[in-house]
């Protein structure tokens, strides 16, 4: 049963992971919370629903039809709701949560009202590969899933360190103005990162629907306030702390249910946040002092 | 002219007062710089406290929403004090999770509070009053008015006086020391503690006056609909809040009101559309965003409407 | 002073605008009141529906059944039916405004909803206050007709549903071991449970495990890990069935085989849509059978088809039946009134409806017999 | 002595702001406190009004050590100071600034200000007197409704004199007052900080405009890098070979750069 429940934290955690990754990019380059993240990774489930089950495509063009779509709300997204805001006199940092917000809502009732009210399967044949160790049967998809919110951490940090690219992202998080006085197209920056962002949020979309096997219209909400509690858990704009507050709050989440009482579940999120931000608000690895924006 | 008192109006007036309470709420702390989501949390603390207290223990309505309404603003202190560390965007998703945390609560301790079934049977405010007035051999029939009509306009005329007296407490305390000392924290924490304000005790005492205003809307919101189940006061429970106070205007407490009248209005107004009428919602914020981040109403705004000569701190 | 007087002026602009917001509508329906012609008896029923929202496909379908019954009655000719329809978007707030909307036009002769239990929970005591009768098709949570005299049901509450489908699966399976798992945050699954627990106990059945889920979760792997550790005969399953199919669906992946008892509201086809061969299986007690080959239920599907492209579910086949105690209720009356209508409704006895022969008891809670159905190779079958 | 700064240090991570830095200043006097930039001056007003607390030494105000007391206590006790990159109430009016710096001069709380009690109303009638007489002496009387954030530069940094004056303070704490002002403009600030003096107040001033300094203070001390260069008149500082030298280092350096 323990061995069971890891596997079941781990796939868990790994999709909040990703999820939060796309929540501390935006934050880290642009200092706001994207409260639509949750429900572009929504519409990336479904894309992927569509896809594979309207449509019959195979799975890898799933996932590239659902990188697309996210991307480009992301660039709409950026373009519509962010862009005007920036730079813009007498904005608070609420006006983007709110903006953001209203984003959300009109997804969420977009699908709703394109998709109907119901959950959706998800069929792929992939999702039914499965390997058998002892008692316990794996499949290949929680293994995927592993796998691949490994891979885009590392690929994200190494992206963030090594390329130009991500130098110059790099440089606009620490400071917009002086990025741009050093010649770095920060327009450019930021809208990349709305944009690689939202395409992890769909990304993480499909794999949850061959994960779970379930789709519907309120799974943004539920994933994005986890993911939101992940990214003060692991401090805000950082990377490997979404990686580590994701698989942490996947595997509490697991062994509360397993040892404990499954009715707190989605409250433990957020007491674990509570938590931290008295003791430590910059969060497990954040390395700056909370400053609000 | 009596079938001017329909309840259906008074109805919807009376949700409106309410969520002018809850608008103020969030306007509160945000005046000295604190970005709370956590209204809907202590909505909910006050709605059960006072149902619970009236069911439990028989105490009458006025006693159950005192109640919960110091219930919340003390747990409004007990929070306020450790969310001192926390600004901006940290505070709002703090507070959040607490609202969260407070429901989740609601729904788990079956023993209490009957879990997700929530409480039935709380007594309401109307019923009780119309039976007071019976008391003293008075029949609504004498002025002409139907039972369900004198009711309904009984319990609208009471969450004005109460609105109205909240306004008049805020207002008059934003006009004051204490309402300066909140602006000034909200411009700039560091001056203001330089100019000898302790700024640990206004903040958390405009964080605890939220909270209480939030748990007296919760206990008359409970005492209005006779029922209440933790679904009341969930996530979006706390965004419509916060819209009612952005979209009106965060920066005068006018913008408050006029942001919870509007949007508590628009879903009956928009009947007609109900089907699309959370696409139009979200659309709204995104353009009212763009156009005029600070709401709809703001200083410069009302200055010009009413002629002011002058910016007047008060009603900032 | 001068902030009183603003913000009264401020209230005086809110009334003015709630005035005009509001008195557009309310004159429009009044072209067609009740015109008394000499046999046809003509009323106006108020309408609640839940028709905007997570859960605008249950109000959807429950409207759609009332207008089919309300169109097959006026045509019959003996009674004439108007529908007033608003929406309470499945907030009780919005559902109480719609209410006191509906009551306090004088010719509403009845009320037919909201749809959700924690709705009706708040709508109909006003109801009973002002004596009008109110009437839930999809409210199956405890303690709705308890409410009041003039508060009925149609929809089976599942203190009748679920120990039926208890008691017919155990008798089958033979099952003595259960696991149990439900939705805590939500009134119906949650009073789903209730019942089930107790019957389960008065059953002498060992309860291994009691798990609990909440709304919009997709994950449920932990709680079946721990239930299947448990190796239970049977699975007690109180959930809606969006979630309930997506539970049968990981269990069955994670080589649970057991059968899986369910509430009324895990009873819809979209279970075997959402979790396929999964659904196989599953056991639920219903008044509704639609692969029934009763001639009614097939000449119902045809005319539902017909008018809305799709099979009627559970909602609109209550919700037609519900229309048509109202008709039977008023044809007995003999005239529109509020009173007379009350006392004629409780007496609905032995009336025979799409879903079989019904009545209703002292408090007006349903009296009926229900169906017991499971999932097997894909379709409901009746279970045996 | 009204102030005695008794051995001060302060690191940041490892890095030392201040070392061992003493100096007093006598009552009614205008001390000036002078260096390059980054010699520590402004670490040395945020330590004395506690935003910093110090690594080790003592701060001693009218013989009491406040050391370590907070911010807003610290100016209950009589000192307060004034920001060398301006720190108004920007969406306050000019008034409503300086009513604001009166806030530890008064104490009416939440109960007395709704109910609008005699001596609430009687202090707030004395909080915006003495206001418009502040802002009088300040030459912004004309302007007391103009929100802060629309006044001129010079006349921003006038404000916040008038709102640190507002807190009766004993003490005056001074940040570059003269700093993107012009020549007529620093001469009626020279004005200005006489008429302060002459008030009973004293004053503790950084500010890099020479002229002004020598003129205005009766006692000046040198920062460099954290450490006490010289301490004396403005004659002596003007001969002391060190500061000289200081300065000058200082200039060739940012030459080169």
């Amino acid at each position: 049963m323990l061995l069971e429940q890891l596997i079941n934290g781990l796939t868990l955690g790994s999709i909040y992971a990703i999820v939060a990754l796309g929540f501390t990019l935006v934050f880290g380059v642009l200092g706001i919370i994207n409260m639509a993240h949750g429900e572009i990774f929504m519409v990336g489930a479904f894309v992927g629903v569509m896809t594979t089950g309207v449509l019959g495509w195979p799975l890898w063009l799933a996932f590239i039809a659902s990188i697309v779509v996210t991307g480009i709300l992301g660039y709409l997204l950026e373009r519509m709701t962010l862009r005007p805001l920036r730079g813009k006199k007498g904005v608070s940092h609420l006006a983007p949560l709110i903006s953001t917000i209203g984003v959300s809502i009109l997804l969420e009732n977009l699908s709703h009202h394109i998709f109907g009210a119901g959950n959706k399967p998800f069929r792929t044949e992939f999702a039914e590969i499965s390997i058998e160790i002892g008692s316990v049967s794996i499949y290949i998809v929680q293994i995927v899933i592993f796998v691949i919110s490994i891979v885009l951490m590392i690929g994200l940090s190494v992206w963030l360190s090594k390329t130009k690219a991500g130098k110059a992202l790099r440089a606009t998080a620490e400071n917009l103005e002086t990025a741009s006085i050093l010649g770095v197209n920060t327009k450019k920056i930021i809208t990349l990162t709305v944009i690689i962002a939202s395409a992890m949020g769909g990304i993480a979309g499909i794999l949850v629907g061959m994960a779970f096997n379930s789709v519907s219209p309120q799974m943004g909400l539920a994933i994005g306030l986890k993911g939101l509690a992940i990214i003060i858990l692991g401090g805000m704009g950082n990377v490997k702390g979404a990686m580590v507050g994701g698989l942490i709050l996947g595997l509490s989440e697991t062994f509360l249910v397993a040892y404990g009482d499954s009715g707190y579940r989605d409250a433990i999120a957020f007491i674990m946040i509570i938590f931290i931000l008295l003791l430590r608000p910059q969060g497990i690895f954040g390395s700056k002092i909370a400053e609000g924006r | 002219m009596l079938d001017f008192i329909n309840p259906y109006y008074l109805q919807i007036g009376s949700f409106i007062l309410i969520n002018i309470l809850l608008a103020v709420s969030v306007y509160v702390p945000l005046s000295s710089g604190q970005l709370s989501l956590g209204s809907a949390g202590f909505m909910g603390v006050g709605a059960y406290t006072s149902a619970l207290l009236t069911i439990n223990f028989d105490l009458p309505i006025m006693v159950g929403v005192v109640g919960g309404a110091c219930v919340a603003g003390i747990l409004g202190i007990i929070i306020g004090i450790p969310s001192l560390r926390l600004t901006g965007v940290y505070l709002a998703i703090a507070t959040l999770g607490l609202g969260e945390v407070i429901r989740v609560i609601f729904v788990n301790w079956d023993s209490v509070t009957k879990g997700s079934i929530g409480l039935t049977g709380i007594p309401q405010i109307g019923r009780e009053l119309l039976n007071l007035v019976r008391g003293f051999g008075f029949e609504p029939s004498m002025i002409g008015l139907k039972n369900n009509q004198f009711v309904f306009l009984m319990v609208f005329l009471l969450l004005f006086i109460i609105v109205m007296a909240t306004i008049w407490f805020v207002v008059r305390q934003q006009n004051s020391r204490v309402g300066r000392s909140f602006s000034s924290i909200q411009m700039d924490e560091k001056a203001a503690e330089s100019m000898g304000i302790n700024i640990t005790y206004f903040k958390v005492l405009s964080f605890a006056q939220g909270a209480f205003l939030a748990g007296l809307a919760g206990s008359l919101f409970a005492h209005v609909m006779g029922y209440i189940s933790p679904s009341d006061f969930s996530y979006h429970r706390a965004v419509e809040i916060l819209i009612f106070t952005v979209f009106g205007g965060s920066e005068v407490i006018i913008g408050s009101i006029f942001g919870a009248i509007f949007l508590t209005l628009i879903p009956e107004v928009l009947r007609f559309v109900s089907e699309y009428r959370y696409i139009i919602y979200g659309i709204m914020l995104v353009i009212l965003m763009a156009v005029r981040p600070q709401g709809i109403l703001d200083i410069h705004l009302l200055s010009r409407v009413k002629g002011l000569k002058r910016s007047k701190g008060g009603m900032r | 002073m001068k902030v009183l007087r603003k913000a009264s002026l401020f209230f005086s602009v809110l009334m003015l605008l709630l005035l005009t917001a509001c008195s557009g509508e309310s004159t429009g329906n009044e072209g067609s009141t009740t015109e008394q012609t000499d046999e046809k008896i003509s009323a106006k029923f108020g309408v609640i529906s839940y028709l905007t929202g997570a859960g605008a496909a249950y109000g959807e379908a429950i409207t759609q059944g009332l207008k089919l019954a309300q169109s097959e009655i006026n045509e019959n000719g003996e009674v004439n039916i108007e529908l007033v329809i608003e929406d309470s978007a499945g907030e009780a707030e919005q559902a109480l405004s719609a209410s006191q909307k509906l009551m306090s036009d004088d010719s509403t002769l009845a009320i037919i909803g909201p749809t959700l239990s924690t709705e009706f929970f708040a709508v109909a005591p006003e109801a009973d206050l002002n004596g009008i009768t109110i009437m839930g098709t999809s409210t199956t949570a405890e303690g709705i007709p308890e409410i009041g005299d003039y508060v009925f049901r149609n929809a089976i509450p599942e203190a009748l549903a679920i120990p039926t489908a208890m008691e017919k699966a155990i008798e089958r399976t033979g099952a003595k071991k259960v696991a149990m798992i439900y939705g805590n945050d939500d009134v119906l699954t949650q009073s789903g449970f209730d019942t089930m627990k107790k019957t389960a106990e008065e059953m002498g059945l060992e309860i291994l495990t009691i798990e609990t889920f909440q709304k919009g979760q997709s994950d449920y792997n932990a709680q079946l890990t721990k239930i299947k550790n448990t190796n239970p005969d049977l699975i007690l399953a109180s959930a809606l069935y969006n979630e309930g199919a997506v539970i049968m669906d990981q269990a069955r992946k994670m080589g649970i085989e057991v059968p899986f008892v369910g509430g009324n509201g895990f009873n819809s086809p979209q279970v075997i849509e959402i979790a396929g061969d999964a659904a196989n299986g599953l056991i639920v007690a219903t008044p509704w059978f639609g692969e029934s080959d009763e001639q009614k239920v097939v000449e119902f599907n045809e005319k539902y088809e017909a008018a809305y492209g799709k099979r009627p579910d559970q909602f609109a086949a209550q919700a037609y039946d519900a229309l048509y105690i109202y008709a039977d209720a008023l044809k007995r009356a003999g005239e529109a009134d509020r009173e007379l209508f009350h006392e004629a409704l409780a007496e609905t006895k032995d009336f025979e409806g799409l879903l079989g022969n019904f009545s209703f008891d002292e408090i007006g809670d349903v009296v009926m017999d229900v169906k017991v159905v499971e999932i097997k190779d894909g379709k409901f079958i009746e279970f045996e | 002595m009204v102030l005695e700064i008794k051995n001060v240090s302060k690191n940041f991570g490892g890095i030392h702001a201040l070392r061992n830095v003493s100096f007093s200043i006598k009552q009614g006097e205008i001390y000036g406190l002078i260096g390059p930039n980054g010699a520590g001056k402004t670490t040395m007003f945020n330590l004395i009004t506690n935003i910093f607390e110090p690594s080790s030494g003592e701060i001693v105000f009218n013989d009491e050590n406040i050391t370590g007391l907070k911010s807003h206590k610290i100016t209950e006790k009589g000192i307060c100071r004034t920001y060398q990159n301006i720190r108004l109430f920007s969406q306050m009016s000019a008034l409503k600034n300086v009513m604001v710096g009166g806030h530890s001069r008064s104490s009416s709380g939440v109960f007395s200000s709704v109910f609008r009690t005699k001596a609430q109303r009687k202090e707030e009638q004395e909080l915006e007197k003495n206001a418009e007489e502040l802002l009088k002496l300040v030459g912004l009387f004309e302007n007391k409704d103009l929100l802060a954030e629309n006044l001129a530069y010079g006349q921003q940094r006038r404000l916040e004199i008038a709102r640190a004056l507002a807190s009766k303070p004993k003490l005056l704490l001074l940040d570059e007052p003269a700093a993107g002002m012009n020549e007529k403009e620093t001469d009626s600030l020279y004005d200005l900080i006489k008429i302060i003096q002459s008030k009973g107040i004293t004053v503790l001033i950084i500010e890099h405009d020479m002229p002004l300094v020598m003129k205005l203070c009766d006692r000046i001390a040198v920062l460099n890098f954290g450490e006490k260069l010289a301490e004396g008149t403005p004659y002596e500082i003007q001969n002391n070979e060190a500061v000289i030298e200081a300065y000058l280092g200082k200039e060739e350096e940012e030459e080169i750069a």
